[in-house]
């Protein structure tokens, strides 16, 4: 099913969608592209803007998956 | 939790918080000011936030503080700010001291850590990423 | 160090302190207002202090404090302070977060531990030490 | 040599003249005080303004030997 990809803060990517029914295969998908490459370790992953560590963890059609880089507040 | 585009005005923060918990019988308010310091020539630092994860981060340190009889409150700046204005500011109202002291610093510690919130130079009228200055959120690299 | 008489206006030396540091150039500024809690069907509270070996107690802390490039300021009451005021305010300016989080901890235990003042309830027109409430001073007993 | 004793805060005495020629002499006569009593375990001490812990500290005369109760600041 289709869903969204989107990244936050200076990655500076607009959002994607594509097809697929868990983390696992989103992360597939981005693991092929290599300006991502440096990106996925140190970013964490949020699920409908609530955080998820879990690769099986299902996704449902219109789902939003969001990468967040690393942070500095204050 | 209070968003601003711009610096923030600390006094009235400061003094905003202060009077509303006056009459709330807390006998130790603990704010934390983060000011921005002129180093490395910068002329400011802006930041981008992502408020509905941010929203959550905060709820649960509301939940966490309540738990132990406290409330916790924070400022944030999104966008620009010039060096030696602030950019940030969080607080603790406690009954008790010892509550209040460990409270600020695991929920400062923690929004340095969890915040959503990017960092970015201001220098010769570019907009840098903080990265050397920025780290993974607990949970990073799942998709690695 | 700063001691006044009555109950402390909290706002005018939070901003005052802020814009005395303005150009300092310190990255955080943690300060800690105690504030008088109503319990206990008092009144207030009221104070004694022994201001030369106070002084001294501070002179240290403004000491250890430089050492690790960080500043340290203080105020408190004498005599008496309603419930809901302030009689005491210190406050940790540095640099660095880690610095102000750990050295505002140790200022205010040490503070309360070792400032020679005095705490005495008021209530029903007399005034009562808080003797249960007091702790013995580092070295104490050295004549018993 | 004669010296004098100050009582701080919630002790509620006048201050006290003696001869002494160390804290040791002191921690004697004030020990032979009843009312006194109850403080003595409970009191840090102050020579001149200078905290002190040692009972064989050498007093000089006009000395000032300041009693400091438990304290309560903030």
């Amino acid at each position: 099913m289709m869903i969204k990809v989107e990244f936050l803060g200076p990655i500076a990517r607009e959002p994607m969608e594509m097809e697929a029914t868990t983390l696992a295969e989103v992360s597939a998908k981005l693991k092929a592209d290599e300006r991502l490459a440096g990106w996925l370790e140190k970013c964490a992953v949020a699920l409908n803007d609530t955080m998820v560590t879990d690769l099986t963890t299902p996704l449902q059609a219109g789902d939003r998956v969001s990468l967040l880089p690393p942070v500095c507040g204050g | 939790m209070e968003l601003y585009h711009g610096c923030l005005d600390t006094k009235e923060i400061f003094g905003r918080w202060l009077d509303e918990q006056s009459d709330s019988n807390y006998g130790a308010y603990i704010p934390f000011v983060g000011t921005i310091r002129a180093e490395d020539g910068i002329e400011g630092l802006s930041f981008d936030i992502y408020e509905p994860i941010l929203q959550q981060w905060f709820e649960e340190w509301v939940a966490r503080a309540k738990a132990q009889g406290a409330i916790v409150k924070m400022a944030h700046a999104i966008g620009d700010v010039p060096v030696h204005t602030s950019s940030y500011i969080s607080a603790v109202f406690s009954p008790k001291r010892r509550v209040a002291l460990e409270l600020i610093d695991a929920f400062v510690e923690d929004f340095k850590a969890n915040a959503p919130i990017w960092k970015y130079d201001l220098k010769g009228g570019k907009r840098l990423y903080a990265e050397d200055r920025s780290t993974p959120m607990d949970g990073a690299g799942v998709l690695a």
